[in-house]
């Protein structure tokens, strides 16, 4: 669906405010704006992959967290191996660790979505749900990568011109990321294979009644999808030099799910909104009380059943 | 007993009903005749509250039944025989009969005395039974709520000789009981015995009501609108 | 005569119903072959069985010459067999020029291209105009499908159907729900198709039957009891009594 | 051959308590269509019910009331509330929702009993061990548990085989739409199923509180491996719960008690107990990816 006028100049106005968000953090003597603006932009990323899966092809994953877990501990351990020197040093570099850490992950999903698709429907939220679990417990059990306690990471990856400890130059390799995959969903968005994910949605029986055999498209972009988290997950790791097994925890999956639904399901940039009040949210009520989730929970069950079009959608006029 | 008039009714876009009138009596029995899809199962389905219908006004004994959940309009006393039958296929011939029955002169002893078929079956489940045990189980579901108006959506069609003779015969001896009914079909030969009153609809709109006998005075009117 | 499609011995069972009761039916390239029967009498479960949705418990079905019983539902389509629904089943929020311009993609080869806008791609849209101005959708090409007229959503069903380029059309009750002068149009469209594509069709509207049919068969509980040109099936006091019980 | 024998009793209580859980959800599931993340918050609330109850009275069985009732009429109040508007709609607005609800009552439980766990010991009367054959002690307590598992699981049979409501309940699973239309309250029948769910559920939580540690987070836990049990027995078959509960109980039980120790005899000790312990809280996932490779739609599928 067309963006409308009101929806263009929301994204630039926002779009102008993340960019200048160092110099108004700078101005307001408040370093931590760009720590949030990076975690934003981290879990935008992640969400908006997770959309591609939800609300384009309309199989709504419980398991995402997977992913983006796999891909943050795939830096983090290849560090980890760096620092003791059974891993040559260059597997710090950014332009081979992230992409390791996509592959990783989109290599997993591969696996464990060629098994999730076998079924659909509630089967499918339940599986999902259950593997990411599973692959929670394998880092819990993993002591030699820190188990319960994580594993901690001395210094972020090394992207080229860049200083190891500049948090503005990271928060804004974290927004040319997120403005990249928005860029590339959107182009998927519209090209053959994602008309085809759009079809699968409204209407598989048909589509298989045309000629279409689903199995291998779903597939396809349940790992396209899980690549995406899988490069947030790294980025996140590098963000706060400390993967724990928190990533891999079932109410991150509920979390991202959360963020595509409230931003907007199936909107490419929807999701970003989503993420970016759940991370306000989280830290707006955070300053009142510590049990913030007892406000989030409700506000969740009001959305769901009083305002499906979610932000972006209200942005446009839409309910 | 039951009004319907001007009755309209669509499903998303596309109207399928246009303005239905039908009136059942007590005791009567009246047929809703029509090609497929003519509306006659909408118009059915609208009376229980499975449908809401568009405009229009359906009474039963005199209550309106608009925004009537079907559970309250079937507690009312009307007794659905819904068409394709679906009996429950998971449960035992007996257990479709007590279900959802609702207490009354009809017992599990004399719907086996109406259909002896049933009886032989009692504890099969109703997925193992044909066509025509399957259609008998339905109506026998429907008499166990002891409704005050039976209907009926195509309860012969598809059947073996046969087993239509066997229920048009079991209609046959509700009716002598006084038993209300309304039955859809097409079976014009049956029904020129059974009902009393007959109600022809085309396109979504009542197109003729009358009797048996000014149906017959009127031979183009079989033709034209249920003719093969 | 040559085959197009074969039913050798079909039998279909759901518990205790028999549904298909060793079918034999044969369709020659380009005829329209009605299948007509009271409801319940299996003529859905028939068209689930060639389309590939319901697997046969016995018995095979060959499309010329080739078996194609174990065949998956796409690679049915793929090799020029295609269905239509009764109850009408498109994408919903895509429009009438983009359900069928999905079609068009889908046929001319796998869909893994990521990049290339596809929306107005001529490729694909070009075709699909051609497709909806011959069934006469030319002027709704952008209106969302939900949004259609019902009569023009069996229109968009037919065009989807036609655009797979099929040897062998299965229309499942194409005129459920039509109004007479919708049905009419609908049955010129089939008349106009008749030589260049086989049908296998199921209808309840008899004039529409007679009007296409080169031959019909008439099924009752599963099993077909005659099978021959209109006018004889018209004059078959059996079929009378399928159809009315008239015993 | 002992251990084995204690192992195997263990799984079976284990399984035991799954099935109590996988049940509620998967009639739940079947007869209204609603797949309800928050049934693991109920086992959370029957839990604390009862071992606060406990705590406050002395009583085991003051506790166990406690526990069911709360678990009974928060599910119903929960169901009046919210999850009735669910029914309808599609699975991830139902997955959102209950999400949220499981976000709320964590956090609640939290503010009313603080984040340290609650314990509650086994009453008098079901602690100690009995010798169930000679030399082989087991504790009363579980054993108690497998007895009111199996009733349970037995009382259930009989409900849905040859109650009226069970009928219904049946019959509702293939043809909801049907039952009401021949008059039968299906609001009212939804209602009542699932205050049973949530009753199992908090039979399983309050009989819990004496093995396991009661805390905040304790029902998700148990509510993913439900999942495992139901997606391996069928989905909405009950049937298929206790074949799911059983066979997963199993696993894990002894999975987790034999894997390091048959792992030391081909590696060193401590990667031994590294990866076996990895492995074993693998275990029933990977079962259910063989399963799922085997019979997609579950050891028993349900009808329809």
């Amino acid at each position: 669906m067309a963006d409308t006028k009101r929806q263009a100049m929301v994204l630039g106005v926002c779009l102008a405010l993340m960019v200048a968000l160092p110099a108004i953090a700078a101005w307001t003597a408040r370093p931590d704006f760009v720590t949030l603006g990076s975690q934003i932009a981290v879990l935008a990323i992640a969400a908006a992959g997770l959309d591609l899966l939800i609300g384009r092809t309309g199989l709504p994953s419980f398991g995402h967290a997977a992913w983006f877990g796999l891909g943050g501990y795939a830096v983090g351990i290849m560090a980890v191996h760096a620092g003791d020197g059974s891993l040559p040093g260059w597997v710090t570099q950014a332009w081979f660790a992230w992409p390791a850490a996509v592959l990783v992950a989109a290599l997993a999903a591969l696996v464990i979505g060629a098994l999730c698709l076998r079924t659909g429907g509630v089967s499918f939220i339940m599986i999902t749900l259950a593997f990411a679990q599973m692959f929670y417990f394998l880092f819990v059990a993993l002591s030699a990568y820190g188990g319960d306690d994580g594993l901690g990471m001395r210094r972020r990856n090394a992207v080229p011109g860049i200083g190891p400890r500049d948090d503005v130059a990271f928060y804004y390799v974290c927004l040319v990321a997120l403005v990249g995959v928005l860029f590339l969903l959107r182009r998927i968005a519209r090209s053959r294979f994602g008309l085809v994910l759009d079809g699968i949605r409204q209407n598989e029986r048909r589509m298989m009644a045309i000629g279409l055999a689903p199995y291998r498209y779903k597939l396809a972009a349940f790992v396209i999808s899980a690549a995406i988290a899988g490069l947030a997950g790294a980025l996140h790791v590098n963000l706060f030099r400390f993967a724990s097994p928190d990533l891999l925890h079932w109410t991150m999956s509920g979390e991202l799910m959360v963020m595509v639904v409230l931003g907007g399901i199936g909107t490419v940039v929807g999701p970003v909104f989503g993420a970016a009040a759940m991370v306000l949210l989280h830290n707006f009520l955070a300053q009142w009380t510590e049990h913030w989730m007892i406000v989030m929970g409700p506000i969740l069950v009001g959305v769901v059943l009083l305002a499906r079009a979610g932000i972006w959608g209200a942005i446009g006029g839409r309910r | 007993m039951l009004s319907i008039r001007g009755l309209q009714a669509a499903y998303g876009h596309s109207p399928v009903l246009f303005g239905i009138d039908l009136d059942v009596g007590a005791g009567e029995v009246v047929s809703l005749m029509g090609r497929n899809g003519m509306g006659k199962t909408t118009t059915i389905r609208c009376v229980m509250g499975l449908m809401r219908g568009r405009a229009g006004a359906i009474t039963f004994h005199g209550r309106d039944l608009a925004g009537m959940p079907p559970h309250a309009i079937a507690r009312l006393g009307i007794g659905l025989v819904p068409e394709g039958r679906l009996v429950f296929p998971t449960l035992t011939v007996r257990e479709n009969l007590l279900a959802t029955a609702r207490p009354g002169a009809w017992t599990v002893a004399r719907i086996h005395a109406l259909f002896p078929r049933l009886a032989e079956r009692a504890q099969q489940r109703a997925a193992t039974l044909s066509g025509g045990e399957q259609q008998m189980l339905a109506i026998g579901r429907a008499l166990m709520t002891n409704p005050r108006l039976l209907v009926l959506d195509e309860a012969t069609e598809g059947l073996a000789p046969l087993i239509r003779a066997e229920i048009w015969a079991c209609l046959a001896a509700l009716k002598a009981e006084g038993q209300s009914i309304l039955v859809v079909d097409k079976n014009l030969a049956a029904l020129r015995h059974l009902a009393d009153r007959m109600t022809i609809i085309e396109k979504g709109r009542t197109m003729w009501s009358g009797t048996p006998a000014e149906l017959d005075a009127g031979p183009d009117l079989a033709q034209r609108f249920l003719g093969v | 005569m040559t085959k197009l499609l074969e039913l050798r011995g079909l039998c279909k069972r759901f518990g205790g119903l028999v549904a298909t009761d060793a079918l034999d039916l044969v369709i020659a390239p380009g005829e329209i072959h009605a299948l007509i029967g009271p409801n319940g009498a299996g003529k859905t479960t028939v068209i689930g069985q060639v389309a590939g949705e319901l697997r046969p418990d016995a018995g095979s079905i060959h499309l010329a010459g080739a078996d194609i019983t174990r065949l998956s539902i796409p690679a049915r389509v793929r090799a020029g067999l295609t269905r239509s629904f009764q109850v009408t089943s498109l994408l919903p929020q895509s429009s009438a020029l983009e359900n069928v311009a999905i079609v068009e993609q889908l046929r001319q080869g796998h869909s893994f291209r990521f990049w290339r806008d596809a929306g107005g791609d001529p490729a694909r849209t070009g075709p699909a105009r051609a497709m909806l101005e011959r069934v006469g959708l030319a002027a709704r090409a952008d209106i969302p499908a939900e949004d259609l007229a019902h009569g023009e959503q069996r229109q968009l069903e037919l065009a989807m159907a036609l655009a797979t380029q099929p040897r062998l059309l299965l229309l499942d009750e194409p005129m459920a729900g039509l109004g007479p002068t919708e049905s009419a149009a609908m049955t010129a469209l089939l008349a106009g198709l008749k030589g260049q594509v086989a049908m296998l069709l199921v209808e309840h509207d008899m004039d529409a039957v007679f009007a296409l049919a080169d031959r019909v068969t008439v099924l009752l509980h599963g099993r077909a009891i005659a099978c021959d040109t209109p006018a004889s099936i018209r004059a078959n006091p059996a079929v009378r009594d399928a159809y009315l019980g008239e015993a | 051959m002992t251990l084995l024998l204690e192992q195997l009793l263990n799984g079976l209580q284990y399984g035991v308590m799954l099935f109590l859980m996988a049940a509620g959800l998967t009639l739940v599931f079947g007869i209204m269509g609603l797949i309800n993340l928050a049934h693991g918050s109920l086992y959370m609330v029957g839990a604390y019910a009862a071992a606060w109850v406990q705590q406050r009275t002395g009583s085991f069985l003051a506790g166990l009331a406690a526990g069911l009732s709360a678990a009974a009429v928060l599910g119903m109040a929960l169901e009046a509330a919210i999850l009735r508007r669910l029914y309808g709609r599609d699975h991830l607005d139902q997955v959102l929702a209950t999400f949220g609800i499981i976000l709320f009552s964590n956090e609640a439980v939290a503010i009313l009993f603080g984040r340290q766990p609650m314990m509650a010991g086994p009453p008098p009367w079901l602690a100690g061990a009995v010798e169930i054959v000679p030399g082989v002690p087991y504790p009363v307590y579980r054993l108690a548990i497998i007895v009111v598992g199996m009733a349970v699981a037995a009382g259930l049979y009989g409900l849905i085989a040859h109650t009226r409501i069970g009928m219904l309940v049946r019959a509702g699973a293939t043809h909801r739409e049907m039952v009401g239309a021949l008059g039968v309250r299906i609001g009212l029948l939804f209602t009542a199923v699932f205050g049973l769910g949530a009753l199992l559920a908090g039979l399983a939580g309050a009989l819990t509180g004496p093995l396991l540690s009661v805390q905040v987070g304790m029902g998700e836990r148990i509510l993913i491996t439900t999942f495992v049990v139901i997606v391996i027995g069928g989905l909405g078959s009950v049937r298929g719960a206790l074949a799911g509960a059983m066979l997963v109980g199993m696993v894990d039980t002894l999975t987790r008690a034999f894997l390091p120790g048959a792992l030391r005899e081909v590696m060193a000790a401590s990667d031994a107990d590294a990866l076996g312990a990895g492995l074993s809280s693998m275990a029933v996932f990977i079962l259910m990816a063989a399963v799922l490779l085997w019979r997609p739609r579950g050891l028993f599928p349900a009808h329809g």
